[in-house]
């Protein structure tokens, strides 16, 4: 949707207009930094399932959702949780138990893919990876691949550097492109058209964007064009990439959002437990997820005193001398 | 048998891998005991090296110590915060790249320094799955220095990764360059007993120092395949103006060293 | 150079040490904008010849260089000089009259070479350029190419879409990538270790930098370090990419500097004017370049007068009603 | 022969581009009349359109003309500033791609809608340079609609291109998909004489519409090569409230109308 008309609506109604089962999906964020968890328990408690799931270190959103079992294909380079699990814990039991199809990467291998995406090319190249693992195991079969027009035939190719010797490459490897149906990030302000103003580390979230069918946006402060024309240095997404724009305050929590709140470290560990043990895991989503109809209502759960531990000091942008856990 | 260090061992690793990094270096860094190395660096032998993480954050300040690579801490007060295909180019590319020296961690290591951070098992059905590569692979293909920090145990030092993930000298000799990668991966092990490096031609891990009360035998006991243990000589441990920088400036809440 | 410390010395100096004869440059900015006018004037004035200039869309610094005979090989996808000249004229006499081997690209695929140097590989791909000249008519010779290891032995090539027909494309053009030995910029804001701050377009200016052996910021304000590290996210260019700053308060003068100053149109105009004519652009470049020693001595020249008519105007960042010729 | 136009050609030119621009395109915009047609369209006819330029600004103001793709009037209240990458990945991009329409100017067009932006004469050393491609080759090769702004000349609408700088329909029938490209190019001529497009199959110039007190034949007669001019009908001149809107709020001060 490239128009500059209003495109506030409420999540609900973007997780369900967006998010169907079998979609190809990204969000945006990275381990347990600003992931889009209001977006996420949303489609946990829509019970959407069959995602195909593309990340490149996505952390708290990930293991919720595969938690929940909304994903059945994954492509990701790396799963983690921070200091409170350093492997995500559903990701691991359920890759351990056959449950998802997966596929790895690197870091960068994924941020290229989507950058492809985003850019309109099939390809693009890396000197990562001769040797590893990552080029000779795939996830997916080739068959699975030549019956799922979705999916690329293959996971990646290497080829002979058709410039000689150019810049001292003998080889190169190319990794396709994704384009996701749809991808959905949380920032720190957008206008109602869609224009997206990320402060702090943007981490692949442009190129997830910009690569995607279709975007939701979710945003602390849901501001006036007026205020994000007079930065357009800082605006990373025009309104063009976006299609529909959800104003969800705390809406990356327990996940940090810089300059407006720190990760949750006692929530996060608190997940780590219950993660460890079905039925602890089930009572766990039950009152945190199901128990609640919103984010307002998962955000009342948590209590205004939770919240104002991890408010961010205004100079540093994260919470002074919180206790971590 | 022998008398307390006064040192614990999480602290001459992270003097010995802090060692490794000279004034000028741009130090790669994942967090934990990797942070805490960078860091005795820049407060005592390399006062000009830049602490450089994958999500894009480059000499950050780092009031606190950050508890994941995205963490807050690393984008207050930096040079400039970019994203991931900006820091995985400044490595890619040989010209900023060949001033890297990272950090990393892995479940397994091998003889000719290739890593394994993501099972151990079949890939497809395996008895433990981690993390993954996360930037790992992207490092230990582009830049020319890596320091890897492990535990030291038979089951980390392995004749046969369970999967490659990072890679390291591949099948040794020039088997690398044959591949397509540049020089590099990973260059010295630090682990809890001792300090391993690559044998420039066969790009085989020989025993480069044992800590104090550390024999060679030992080592080789935790290490699953053979390796060469007769150059190896006795570390200088941890000096007292080390031990002091780490411990009152880098760590004083001893977050890390605990 | 990687390190933090004072890289501040005077533009001759830092000409004088980085740009030599036969360098491979690229110089910052497009067309009439953010040129960095005071580094050409002053190896115009040192006399640098024989150089190989990597441009997309480089106008009025370009123009000076091969109207005062530096440049002896082109790589470029645009020569203009906005509304004083289309097309820029030394440029085309020079082209005319054989006196520069130069060959053509397109603006894209000048900054995908930039990006590719940029990033350590050795090409990229792009769906730009299928059936045009700009593929088959090379302006360098295979032999010259073969000869010159500086040169890259194709121009570009085009494969097969090594993943099907992936996003579409059946085929794709391979652009190789370049390394220059030296790249000089104008930004509004550097600080002593060479971190930059640009403000409005960044045009191609990142990549070039990236892409560079060295690098010579020349900058509008010389700030603090503590100033520029209150905004990381401003800050497009950290200082590991950087070998020498210095510091020339209207250093693209007479192209636009945003926030600071609007092109001078007046000052285009007469050098478009003289351009046209061997021995009016003698006279023009006796009197603007080789008769001021330095930048301070050209902007003497010029006056206050014409400074404060180009002034910008702090809301909008342009000169607001200038008479524009 | 004819009474005075109540218009100038530029206006209608202007007019008529305008009237290709619809609600919702992306206008990939250059400086001059292609500008003014992006204004012209924004306040007549397509106001949520979004003018954009190859420099990487977006949805500008424009409280002022500008003279260049890099002046600083386009960097004051844009949606954002960017970089020629990103602007360039918005077009190849299908996904933003399909909904940029591109204005775009040409020394020579020949039948097939491609154009020479490069120089007349032979490639190496020509009677006359222009300023090459800039983005005009990315921009045809990518987005599926081109307005061509062209003055009407033999010499300008060529039987063959000295230099084919940006695609169009290359020769005709399905040689564009052939030769690598998405459907695209320039799909509207329009001139001081007229409104040419392309026949769908054979990808062939035709006349479309002649201006009020312009026939076919004289149209022909400033075009070297043979085109269709049997489904040929009057252009409706703009309208009064079309001249309106263009003189007083695209070009008050006339700076690119006269």
């Amino acid at each position: 949707m490239t128009n500059s008309l209003n495109k506030v609506i409420p999540l609900k109604q973007a997780i369900e207009q967006y998010v169907k089962n079998g979609s190809h999906i990204s969000i945006g964020g990275f381990t347990i930094n600003r992931n889009p968890m209001a977006a996420v328990y949303e489609i946990i408690r829509q019970k959407i399932s069959d995602l195909h799931l593309y990340a490149h270190s996505n952390g708290t959103g990930l293991d919720e959702l595969i938690g929940a079992g909304c994903i059945s294909k994954l492509e990701i380079a790396y799963a983690g949780n921070g200091k409170a699990a350093p492997t995500c814990i559903r990701f691991a039991r359920a890759i351990q138990n056959n449950e998802i199809l997966f596929e790895d990467y690197s870091n960068y291998m994924m941020s290229l893919r989507f950058t492809a995406g985003a850019m309109g090319v099939p390809f693009l190249p890396t000197l990562s990876g001769f040797g590893s693992d990552i080029l000779t195991k795939w996830g997916f079969s080739k068959s699975m691949r030549r019956s799922d027009p979705k999916i690329v035939d293959d996971k990646l190719t290497v080829i002979d550097n058709p410039f000689g010797n150019w810049t001292g490459a003998s080889k190169v490897v190319l990794v396709p492109a994704i384009n996701p149906d749809i991808t959905i990030i949380h920032v720190q302000k957008a206008d109602a058209t869609g224009t997206c103003s990320m402060q702090g580390l943007a981490f692949a979230d442009i190129e997830q964007v910009k690569a995607s069918k279709h975007v939701i946006v979710t945003c602390e402060q849901l501001v006036t064009k007026e205020e994000l024309r007079q930065n357009p240095d800082l605006n990373q997404i025009p309104f063009i990439h976006v299609s529909a724009v959800c104003h969800v305050p705390l809406g990356a929590y327990p996940t940090a959002v810089f300059g407006h709140y720190d990760y949750d470290s006692q929530y996060l560990r608190k997940f780590a437990i219950a993660a460890k043990n079905s039925d602890k895991f089930k009572n766990y989503q039950n009152k945190y997820i199901y128990g609640a109809k919103d984010h307002e209502a998962f955000l009342e759960i948590i209590g205004q005193k939770r919240i104002d531990t991890i408010t961010a000091d205004p100079r540093t942008g994260y919470s002074v001398n919180m206790k971590r856990d | 048998m022998k008398t307390i260090q006064p040192y614990t061992p999480r602290e001459i690793m992270t003097i010995m891998a802090a060692r490794e990094i000279k004034n000028g270096d741009i130090v790669f860094s994942g967090t934990g005991i990797s942070m805490l190395a960078a860091m005795a660096a820049k407060n005592i032998n390399a006062p000009d090296s830049v602490i450089f993480f994958e999500t894009g954050a480059i000499d950050s300040l780092l009031e606190e110590l950050p508890f994941a690579v995205a963490d807050p801490r690393i984008m207050y007060w930096a040079a400039a915060n970019s994203r991931l295909t900006d820091a995985f180019a400044t490595m890619q590319n040989p010209i900023t790249g060949k001033k890297v020296i990272a950090i990393l961690g892995a479940a397994q290591i091998d003889r000719y320094g290739n890593l394994n951070t993501t099972c151990i098992g079949d890939y497809h059905s395996p008895e433990i799955r981690f993390s993954g590569s996360g930037g790992g692979c992207d490092v230990a293909s582009f830049v020319p220095r890596c320091i890897a920090f492990m535990q030291h145990e038979k089951r980390k030092f392995v004749k046969k990764l369970d999967y490659l993930t990072s890679p390291g000298q591949l099948e040794g000799n020039n088997s690398r360059q044959k591949a397509g990668l540049r020089p590099g991966g990973v260059s010295v092990v630090v682990t809890n007993l001792g300090v391993m490096r690559f044998d420039k031609d066969t790009g085989k891990m020989y025993l480069d120092k044992f800590y104090p009360g550390i024999t060679p035998e030992k080592i080789l006991e935790n290490t699953e395949f053979n390796m060469d243990v007769s150059k190896a000589t006795l570390a200088d441990p941890p000096t007292k103006t080390e031990l002091t920088i780490l411990r009152e400036e880098c760590d004083p809440q001893r977050l890390i060293l605990d």
